[in-house]
């Protein structure tokens, strides 16, 4: 049954240390970042974060990096332009990286939450994202098993939630936000809105409720994706 | 298809544009087409409404329009490289798992990458320069690889030591094996079929010089 | 949870309704269930709104509301049985890889199905009999069987011949192994825990009557 | 590029002898009737049919059965109360059949659109209908390989599309139209109504067009889903 937070903070005060967060977001679209920044203020340490990115410039995931509650990030593309704090804890050896082809990514976190142990990929085969991993020829072609990836707790940040807990997404903001939700045992959604129950038409919900557990309304200004400069 | 290789010699090497326009007019027309991040991006710039060319972008959408400036910008809505785009009719969006089924069940026609090194069997490599102070970063490019069923790549042909991007074998980190059939450089366009290496055009230098400073076997339309 | 094990010895065996009311009383509140195909069906007459019990139809719907009469029949809103229902505010569709990801995910908290057999392990036969000339037919039953949390199981305990339907070890082709933890029947109500089947209740006869008939050991709450 | 096919005659025309042949539908819903009819008067035989069920009555499915094209059936449940043309069939050794749990069914197709050679689930392990399959131990428990299912064509029932083949369903009706839709080499779907380019929101198109290839609008009245009697 939906819970409806009263404040991000409240929203993930159960996330425990040594907890893995599966964090929504592709670069700045999608990223939840009051929870994130909620995430920081409440301290639990020795995360696993499971992202695209490893953090933009010094806010949201980034900082929460910056703060060293993280230990260990598993993301397709740690390295931007504004990576610094990530950057400078890698290099110093204080975060522990690995690296997943996106596609891969993404399909690992679709089976967490599908139930499936494990698939075939033609991703990463012959390269050196490969290595230590098992491969398999189907077809006189080289595929990679790669296995599901869940979280203890995901972040997510969608559009608008009804009362139940069900999700829609705006444009790309989309991205991992709904196989996230579904991967984690307990799926925490910041969203711009939250409209009564039967006011989302049923054939446009992205996230089904069932994916989610917790769900806190933030300012919508700072969420409608407008520039805030 | 058939070509015929043509010897550009009185003409200036390209620059990133004409390179660009090059590749956007080998596309063809009414195709499902992913520009990578950075040099690939421009390619759109040359894809007019007419040819029915519809972009996706790795994060989420089909039908992406060009990139957004002023009041349409909207940090909800942008592409693989984190850059405000704008939708066109048609439009739809999907999440990530959806979007790389997409990409890995074959469906994209082409997909246009930036290449360290390609290798005269197609082998890429476009992901890291495997330093050992690099960050590994790869992000969908492995899955764009094996994925689309086409994929062209854009380089200058030469580094700046004057040693061949084009390789017998590449010694960069390879993104994917034998997944290159075109070659778009600023002195050459190069077509992999049939297990080799064929000069289309050449910009700047004949093929012969070409042969005298790319390790690979090069063949041309008669 | 802790029970006392009770005897209605005066009851008289329960009949279908009175089966999939004592289900539906079981189900908890506020859980996501699905309801198999026959019998089971009958659980949701039993499900009060206040209870907000949220129903899953394996055919791409969540929140399904009950069966469709009269100009509510939509043959596009069927159930797994292909009965017309109806939909409930916060119902949302899917397609079916969703919906059975929904389920394979170990996302349902409760199914309920029909069974030929369960065994004191908690396997669960209940797609086909095996015989040679029967149609086989599994639809989303070995799927829900894997997948829910909690599979409950509804048949009486008897076949014609007086066997028990609750055995040591299922004849019948298995639908999943060491998958249901409840047995309502119409003569007495099973809970599999910690590798042991506890009577809960029993109806018209005594524990120890059941056990003169049911081939496997009986526990009882204290 | 979308070709918009002027019968549902027209829109089978391509489909060649001995193809393997995604239908949509579940029970009648979705079912892709006025296709199925267009390629039984088509004639194209020793087919390879795809769907959860095998037919009811004597109409749509059960019809191209009783024609006699149907050669080999992968479905999960084809004894219904009205299978009486598969049933004979069956008996008498006119087809053979694959019976697939229906999420495995839904999975192998979803594999086939999206390059996945191969997938582990729980669902059939130990019994009989693993027979004959690899199976492998996750986390102390057992998993079945399955391998993916794709089609040469997929007849499809959607609701509406717009000009280029972006769709959308209606209810329960979608079930294996979207996966199937992906899976197959041309995709071929009925819909109500085809609307403009553009008058769809971008946000709710369930079947994006690149899986789409030919789409006949047939009449509405016999795909809106109301009881007919």
């Amino acid at each position: 049954m939906l819970k409806i937070a009263q404040s991000a903070d409240a929203a993930v005060s159960a996330i425990t240390e040594g907890s893995t967060v599966l964090i929504g977001g592709f670069g700045t679209a999608g990223q939840p970042i009051e929870l994130i920044d909620a995430l920081r203020r409440h301290g639990a340490g020795n995360l696993t974060v499971v992202n695209n990115n490893a953090g933009n410039g010094d806010v949201g995931l980034a900082a929460l990096l910056g703060a060293g509650l993280v230990s260990r990030i598993i993301c397709s593309f740690p390295r931007q332009v504004d990576s610094y704090i990530f950057d400078d804890l890698y290099r110093s050896g204080k975060i522990e990286l690995e690296v997943v082809p996106q596609g891969t990514l993404a399909e690992r976190i679709r089976a967490g939450g599908a139930g499936i142990a494990g698939f075939y990929t033609r991703t990463s085969a012959g390269t050196p994202l490969a290595i230590g991993k098992e491969s398999r020829m189907f077809d006189g072609k080289e595929y990679v098993l790669e296995l599901p990836i869940r979280g203890d707790f995901a972040l997510v940040k969608a559009h608008i939630s009804d009362g139940m807990g069900n999700l829609v997404y705006r444009k790309t903001a989309r991205n991992f936000g709904p196989i996230m939700a579904a991967a984690a045992n307990a799926s925490i959604v910041q969203v711009s809105e939250i409209v009564d129950t039967g006011a989302l038409d049923p054939e446009i919900i992205v996230t089904p409720c069932i994916y989610v557990d917790t769900v806190v309304q933030v300012d919508a200004d700072a969420t409608h994706g407008k520039a805030k400069a | 298809m058939s070509f015929h290789t043509v010897e550009h010699l009185d003409a200036a090497p390209l620059n990133r544009d004409a390179m660009a326009k090059l590749v956007a007019e080998d596309i063809p027309a009414n195709s499902f087409v992913n520009l990578g991040i950075g040099q690939p991006t421009k390619v759109s710039d040359y894809l007019t409404p007419e040819r029915g060319v519809i972009l996706h972008t790795e994060n989420g959408m089909l039908g992406m329009g060009p990139q957004a400036v002023g009041d349409a910008i909207d940090l909800d809505l942008i592409n693989a490289g984190k850059i405000p785009v704008t939708e066109l009719p048609g439009t739809a969006y999907f999440h990530h798992a959806d979007s790389f089924a997409m990409m890995r069940g074959g469906h994209l026609d082409v997909c246009v990458m930036g290449a360290f090194q390609v290798s005269a069997q197609g082998d890429l490599a476009n992901w890291s320069t495997g330093g050992d102070d690099s960050i590994p970063a790869v992000g969908g490019a492995m899955d764009l690889a094996v994925g689309a069923k086409d994929v062209y790549t854009m380089m200058t042909l030469f580094a700046k030591d004057g040693s061949s991007k084009l390789v017998t074998e590449c010694t960069y980190p390879l993104t994917g094996l034998g997944c290159v059939s075109r070659i778009y450089t600023d002195v050459a366009t190069f077509i992999l079929e049939n297990d080799a290496v064929y000069v289309r055009e050449t910009f700047s230098m004949s093929v012969d010089e070409l042969r005298s400073r790319v390790p690979v076997e090069l063949l041309t339309y008669s």
